[in-house]
Order: C-alpha cells, then sequence, then structure tokens
C-alpha cells in the first residue's frame, strides 16, 4: 500500500476536511460534551474507536451490498453496524470506566446517530476506498474529532469566567467560538501536500 | 448449546448466560431487522421501475441536450472514471459521442455528460448529479453560461486546464475547485475517445 | 398529556434546535435557501411522527441491551421508505430535496426523541411530540435560512433582493450557520430574559 | 430475489449483532448487589460531595461496604438518613441538624480598595488581586458567586448589598461552600438556634469601624448582657455557644452596631439593613 496515499488520507481526515471544523458533521456531541475537558478526551476515544471500527466492519458489508445490487439497504445495513458497535461500547464503559459512561450521559447514544461515524461509512463507500484506506480515514477521522473537541473544550472552560453580554452566556458563546474555529480550520484548505 | 460456546476461560467465573434471555434479545433484534428489511424490499419492488425510468429519461435529456443525436449505443471501453461512453448516431451516421464521467468536486463528486463531436471537439457539457455548496459551487455546476464555455473545447493543445495553461479555461472566481472539477470530467471524457483535431 | 403544553414545549421551551441544541449538523449544513429549509423541516417532521408512533408501540417489546440498535434500524427504515418513494412518486421534490434525506438518519432529534419520549410514553402522545418538535425545528430552520439566504446571497426564496455582490457570502457557508444559530439562541435567552425579567 | 438478499443480508446482521450484544450484556453485566440500588434512591443524588466520597454512587457502595457511618451523607433528611439505616439494619443516632452560615453581611457597606472591581468574576480569582481581593477588611465576602456556583441545592445567593446569604430551608449542609470559599467566611450553625453574628471581623475596634459600617467591634457589650453567658468576645469578635444561647435577645438590643440579631425574627434570613 503506498503509505504517500495513506497519509494523504489522514491528513485530510484529520486538517484539511476535519469532520467537524470543515464538513459540519458530528456537530451535536461536539457542542453537548465539550463542557469538561475529560468528558471531551473520553468522548474523542470513543468516537476514535467506534468510528475506526466501524470503518472496518462495514467495508465486507458494502461489498457484499454491492456485489447483490442492494444499494438502497447500505444506510439501514451501516448504521445497524454502528448502532451495535455504540451498544457495545456502551456496555464496556458501564462495566470498565462507570464514572466517564456517567458524565457522557445521554452523548454515548448519541454518538450512533453522529453525523461522523455514518458520514465516514458513506464517504468511504463513494471514495471507493479499499480496505486499508478506510480504516485509515475513520481513525483519522476520529483523531481529527478529538482534536477539534479538546482545543474546543479547552476554550469552553476558560469561556465559563468571561463576561459576554447576558443573552450570551452558555451556548450562544460557544457556538460563535466554534464559527471561528471553523474559520481558522478553512485555511488549512489551501494545505498542498509536497509530493 | 448456546450457553457453552461462550463459556470463558475457567480462570474467570462463567457469567450465567441462560439461553432464553439470549434468544429473547437475538430474536427481537433479528424480528425488527427482518421487518424492515421486508418492508424496504417491497417498496424498493415497487418503486424501483419508476426510478430507473426517470433516471433513464433525465439522462436521454442530458444526452440530447449536449449532442442531438436520433439513437444512442453503448459502447464497452476502458477508461478511468469515465461510467459509460455512447455512440451518437443521427440518420444512419455516427455525429460523435456522448460520454459520462464523473470527477471530484469540492464537496463530492460531479456526475455528467459531455458531448463530443467526430473531430474531438466539446460540443456541450451537462451536469447529471452534484452536491456542490449552494451560491458557490453552483456558480458553475448550476450555470448553463458556464458551462457552454466548454464548447469547442479539444486536447488538441493538451489538457484544459483552469485559470492558466496553453488550453486555458476561466473558472468562477471564487469556485474554483469546482471549475476544476468539471475540466478533469471534461478532459476525462475528450482522453476516453482519443480523437484529436 | 395536555397537548397545549407539549406544543408549546416544542416550539418554545423545549425547542429541539435552540433549546436541547440537537439535530445541529443538517440545521448549519442545509439552511442556505429557504427552500431547503422548509424541505428538511417538514420530511424531519414526518419521519419524527412516524417513527416516534412506531417506537412506542414497539417500546414493550424491545429489551435494554438493543434499544439503540432496534430503534436506530426503524428511523433508518423510514428514511429510506421516504426517500425511494420521494423519489419514485415525486420526483421534482426529491430532486432538490435528494442530498439531505440521508442525512436525516444521523438527525439527532429523531434518535433524541425517540430515546427520551417516544419510548416512555403511549403512541399517541409520542406522535404529537413528533409534531411538535418536528414544527419547532421546521421553525428554526425557517427563520434561519431566511436570515442566512437574505444575508448570504442576497435572495429570498429565490428572489433577487439586492445584488449578489453587497452580500456575505461566508454566511453561505456552515461557518456562517455557526455564527447565526449563536445569534439567533442569543436573541431567545434574551427575549426569555426579558419575559422573566419583565412579568 | 432482489427482496429475498435484502432481508437474508439485514436478517444475518441482525441476528449476528443480537447475539453478540446478548451475550456481552452478560459478559459485561455490572455485578450489583440490589441494596445499593435502594441506598442510592434514598440519598439526594447532587453528587455534592459533602461526604468526602466520589458522588453518591461512591457514597451507597461506602455505606454498603460498610466503610462509611448510615449517616455519612450530610445532606440527607432525618427521613432519608433512617431509610437508610433500615436498608441497612443499624440504628441511626439522633442528630440535629445544622445548615451553612455567612459570617459577613457588609458587602457594599465594606470599604473597598477601588472603586470596582474588573476582572474574572470569581472570589478565588479576585483574591489574587491587590492583596487578597479588592476588600478592605481582611474577614469579610467578596460576593462574586464562587459559593453560589459551588452550591448544588441553590441555598445560597448574592443578597442586594452583595454579600453573600445562605437560605436555610433549602440548605443540605454539605458545605460546599465554605469550601468554595477562598476566605473561608462561611461556616455551620444548628438550624434551630436563631441569635446570630453575621460578621468574622477580628480587627481592633477603630479599625473595624473605618472597614465597615456593619462590623463587629468586640466592644464586649453583649457578653456583659447575655444572662446565659453565651457569648464570649474572643480577640475582638462575639462568639456565640449555641449550647447555652436560650435565644433572649438581651444582646440583640445592646449591641451598639445593630449586628447581632434574630435571623429567624421576619421566618426568612434577611441581610442586616
Amino acid at each position: 500500500m503506498d503509505w504517500r496515499i495513506l497519509l494523504d488520507i489522514a491528513l485530510g481526515a484529520v486538517l484539511i476536511n476535519n469532520f467537524i471544523l470543515v464538513q459540519f458533521l458530528g456537530i451535536c456531541p461536539f457542542m453537548g460534551v465539550s463542557k469538561k475537558m475529560d468528558t471531551s478526551i473520553g468522548m474523542g476515544f470513543a468516537v476514535i474507536f467506534v468510528m475506526g471500527l466501524a470503518s472496518a466492519l462495514c467495508y465486507p458489508v458494502s461489498l457484499l451490498l454491492d456485489a447483490l445490487e442492494l444499494q438502497y439497504m447500505r444506510t439501514v445495513a451501516f448504521i445497524l453496524v454502528i448502532a451495535a458497535l455504540v451498544q457495545l461500547v456502551e456496555m464496556f464503559l458501564k462495566k470498565a470506566v462507570p464514572t466517564l459512561y456517567e458524565a457522557l450521559g445521554v452523548y454515548l447514544p448519541l454518538i450512533t446517530t453522529n453525523c461522523a461515524v455514518l458520514g465516514v461509512v458513506l464517504l468511504n463507500v463513494q471514495n471507493d476506498y479499499n480496505f486499508i484506506e478506510s480504516v485509515v480515514y475513520g481513525v483519522t477521522g476520529g483523531i481529527g474529532f478529538l482534536l477539534a473537541i479538546v482545543l474546543f473544550s479547552s476554550i469552553r472552560e476558560r469561556l465559563e469566567f468571561s463576561d459576554p453580554p447576558k443573552a450570551f452566556k452558555g451556548f450562544p458563546i460557544a457556538l460563535v467560538t466554534a464559527g471561528l474555529m471553523a474559520l481558522c480550520f478553512m485555511g488549512f484548505s489551501g494545505l498542498k501536500i509536497p509530493w | 448449546m448456546m450457553a457453552e460456546k461462550a463459556s470463558r476461560t475457567p480462570g474467570r467465573p462463567k457469567p450465567d448466560i441462560d439461553p432464553p434471555y439470549v434468544l429473547r434479545i437475538t430474536g427481537v433484534l433479528l424480528g425488527v431487522c427482518l421487518a424492515v428489511a421486508l418492508l424496504l424490499g417491497i417498496v424498493n419492488q415497487v418503486t424501483k421501475p419508476r426510478i430507473d425510468a426517470i433516471q433513464a429519461e433525465k439522462i436521454r435529456a442530458a444526452m440530447s441536450q449536449v449532442l442531438p443525436a436520433d439513437s444512442y449505443e453503448p459502447l464497452d471501453f476502458t477508461a478511468a472514471n469515465v461510467t459509460a461512453i455512447y455512440q451518437a448516431v443521427s440518420d444512419g451516421k455516427d455525429t460523435g459521442w456522448v460520454v459520462e464521467t464523473s470527477a471530484a468536486g469540492s464537496q463530492g463528486p460531479i456526475e455528467m455528460m459531455v458531448g463530443i463531436d467526430s473531430e474531438g471537439k466539446v460540443t456541450g457539457v451537462s451536469i447529471v448529479k452534484h452536491s456542490e455548496t449552494p451560491n458557490i459551487g453552483t456558480k458553475v455546476v448550476g450555470d448553463q453560461a458556464v458551462l457552454d464555455r466548454f464548447t469547442g473545447m479539444s486536447l488538441e493543445a493538451g489538457e484544459i486546464t483552469v485559470n492558466g495553461g496553453a488550453n486555458r479555461f476561466d473558472g468562477v472566481s471564487g469556485a474554483t475547485v469546482s471549475s476544476r472539477g468539471v475540466a478533469a470530467g471534461v478532459n476525462a471524457a475528450l482522453a476516453a475517445i482519443g480523437v484529436t483535431p | 398529556m395536555n397537548i397545549g403544553k407539549q406544543i408549546k414545549e416544542g416550539l418554545l421551551t423545549q425547542n429541539p434546535v435552540l433549546v436541547q441544541l440537537l439535530g445541529m449538523c443538517s440545521t448549519l449544513a442545509i439552511t442556505t435557501t429557504v427552500s431547503n429549509g422548509i424541505g428538511m423541516g417538514l420530511s424531519v417532521t414526518v419521519i419524527l411522527t412516524l417513527s416516534n408512533i412506531f417506537i412506542s408501540l414497539l417500546r414493550k417489546i424491545i429489551p435494554e441491551q438493543v434499544r439503540i440498535a432496534a430503534y436506530i434500524v426503524v428511523i433508518a427504515g423510514f428514511v429510506t421508505m421516504v426517500d425511494l418513494l420521494l423519489q419514485a412518486f415525486f420526483p421534482d421534490i426529491a430532486e432538490s430535496l435528494g442530498v439531505f434525506i440521508p442525512l436525516i438518519v444521523v438527525n439527532c432529534i429523531i434518535l433524541a426523541r425517540a430515546e427520551s419520549f417516544a419510548s416512555k410514553s403511549k403512541p399517541l402522545p409520542a406522535a404529537i411530540d413528533g409534531i411538535c418538535q418536528g414544527l419547532g425545528y421546521t421553525m428554526v430552520l425557517i427563520v434561519m435560512s431566511a436570515i442566512r439566504e437574505l444575508l448570504g446571497s442576497g435572495t429570498l426564496n429565490g428572489a433577487q433582493v439586492f445584488p449578489t455582490e453587497y452580500a456575505a457570502s461566508m454566511l453561505a457557508l456552515p461557518v456562517g450557520g455557526f455564527l447565526t444559530l449563536g445569534c439567533l439562541i442569543a436573541f431567545m435567552q434574551w427575549v426569555q430574559s426579558k419575559a422573566k425579567g419583565g412579568k | 430475489m432482489n427482496i429475498f438478499y435484502a432481508v437474508l443480508i439485514l436478517g444475518i446482521l441482525g441476528g449476528v449483532f443480537g447475539l453478540v450484544l446478548a451475550i456481552a450484556s452478560k459478559v459485561f453485566a455490572v455485578k450489583s448487589d440490589p441494596k445499593l440500588a435502594l441506598i442510592l434512591d434514598c440519598l439526594p443524588g447532587a453528587n455534592c460531595g459533602g461526604c468526602g466520597y466520589p458522588g453518591c454512587a461512591g457514597c451507597a457502595a461506602a455505606i454498603l461496604a460498610k466503610k462509611a457511618p448510615v449517616n455519612a451523607c450530610p445532606s440527607c433528611s432525618g427521613l432519608q438518613t433512617s431509610r437508610i439505616a433500615a436498608v441497612m439494619g443499624v440504628e441511626v443516632k439522633a442528630q440535629e441538624r445544622r445548615v451553612a452560615f455567612v459570617r459577613c453581611s457588609g458587602g457594599s457597606r465594606a470599604s473597598h480598595k477601588f472603586r470596582k472591581y474588573v476582572g474574572i468574576d470569581d472570589c478565588v480569582a479576585a483574591m489574587k488581586v491587590a492583596g487578597n481581593g479588592p476588600l478592605d477588611c481582611a474577614y469579610g465576602c467578596l460576593g462574586l458567586g464562587t459559593c453560589v456556583r459551588a452550591c448544588k441545592f441553590d441555598a445560597i445567593h448574592i443578597n442586594e448589598y452583595g454579600a453573600a446569604i445562605v437560605d436555610q430551608n433549602k440548605c443540605t449542609h454539605c458545605m460546599q461552600c465554605a469550601k468554595a470559599c477562598p476566605r473561608g467566611v462561611i461556616t455551620d450553625v444548628p438550624y434551630a438556634s436563631d441569635i446570630m453574628v453575621p460578621c468574622g471581623n477580628r480587627d481592633k475596634g477603630p479599625a473595624a469601624k473605618s472597614l465597615c459600617t456593619v462590623s463587629c467591634i468586640g466592644c464586649r457589650l453583649c457578653e456583659k448582657n447575655c444572662p446565659a453567658g453565651a457569648i464570649t468576645v474572643t480577640d475582638n469578635h462575639a462568639a456565640i455557644d449555641y449550647t447555652k444561647c436560650t435565644s433572649c435577645g438581651f444582646c440583640v438590643e445592646k449591641c451598639p452596631r445593630k449586628l447581632i440579631r434574630d435571623i429567624h425574627a421576619t421566618g426568612k434570613v434577611e441581610p442586616v439593613a
């Protein structure tokens, strides 16, 4: 496998087409969980795990579906795989890391509907990546998610003590900050890969 | 039977997997999936012919728009990111080809029809499917005037390049990625035919 | 189960986008033109109501361990069905809405409402809740797409209001979506604080 | 044919994942003693940390494992504690209810080093400014609301004069506000006792007078006039021994600064006028 292509995909997923700040997928948990840094990190790793495994598992499924011309079944089958994965992660966290499980709360099941996870799987099919490329895209997509959510939650923790106009306290100021971060990430779109 | 298979290494206490519990859960999920799959299958069965008809109609309209002809016979071919090539025939003579290609736009692939006359010149470009951002990408893919500027271009002076180079096509400012996407599609079509005036 | 409370909740106090901050992915991505906003809002309302009813019917059968998987399969099934039916019988609507329908599967509102409300209540209140939340969502989409289309590209529902050269095309980008949504929620909070302060 | 394949594939996927989830739910089942859930129900569930354990779940586990006494949760009402005792089959010692109390009521009446403190509105941050805080008085309440944010029961607020005040009915004595306050202005007092000294100043008379118009100057009048001998003035500050205090109110009349007061006189804890 030509590692340059893999690096190209990886760089694309983390910086150039970051799932949250450039492609705007998976914003609900991004806004919901990023109040505290540790839940954000926990959420970030859970998403990396789910995205990586989902890309790996959905690849054979998409091959099977294409072979039988069941393209219309694609969304349902992929979302089933993702949901089962998230349910597994939920059970595992409940047993192994109960504090993180409590902290993530309702946002853990929301990873299933996280547009980024289904997005990465559908993009894998759209760009018809092979198995390794789609797994790399999934994992680096998750790393991009982690990068964005950690950066954002560090800013948000400081926002608690700043005094924006009274109406802007809470979510509005966070949304405006996210907008400005998205603006900065647009700068990466000009990034040229030297080879 | 199910319970034994899932027993763990002797060291760990064997979790009490009583088969009825496992069966109930598996059964429910299985049932839901089967029901949904059946429903989808039926709906698809009902809608498939209509969708194919509409899709074919759309392709026909796009083809006749780029290269009017009586009939189009699909040809077999080997070419990069080209989905289909049709031989355009009007009153018995081959008057050129219609090539269906797709190229990467800014938000996703752009599928287009490129009409090429027998000398290898572009007779027209029309977009079948795109997901470009409205008001930015659509300034290229949605605006027929911009697409008509491709008419008459060919590979005679080398590959079509956007905003520069010998075979110049000046794209829409602010939507360079989309312009490059369409240009790449046209290049692929011309290369697939391989005829240069 | 009084309907008045649910309607008020759906539109104002528990508005899915402004208060619960759900369904943001589609809100930011597609509210660039009013027609998109209305189309997306209505299709979400239809699918949300259907899936709420179906899930509240199934709530007793589906055990705790597979609840997410089962719910999301039901939602995805509905979405694909609506997509296929639209493409077959209403091609022009499908033309403008084509790319958004698959997005609805990952719209957080539907699973969030299913998980928090529909799975705990009888079909009728679940249906009403679906309609109210859907209308609340559509209202926000229309307001946001009106603002973004007017300021972003100078047109309103296609009609040219002022020449596009003067428009801030950045608003058409999702970056503008963040800012518009932020200001919208700020305005809502200001109104609520004024109402509380005023009373 | 097409439908058959569709049903087949999704069926297989559904079945396989159903199986995996079922087995996983058993393997990952969190072994929990039913009593734990019972105890957890009795706890307020605010995870305030007053009991010293990580949240209510931690406290319940500690009570279950007999590491913590049945009344480990300070925020539990008598009824809740007795219910936990019933679950654990232990007799509970009667315990007198205590609540938090702010030993300062100055706020705007206290003299400030500079006209208005503009910075991060948090007492801990303000303490880092100009020699522990914008107030001249070293014992006074800064009124920037760290305690309000720390309290999970919405029982403490900043009153109109800019000093913190406790709503005794809501207060569950978890004392998170006292832990959060960088100046240690908040102590705990019995819920039942009425007479309080809402000031914590230890400076000598004239200094205390210049620092704040409602401060205790240590004039000992209350100490001399208390029939029960409940008040002792130690380093210029009147301290009440609540076990001896009979709430007779002599000290309230005698106090020249109108500081000692019966906080339950108007039914609710009122700020010093």
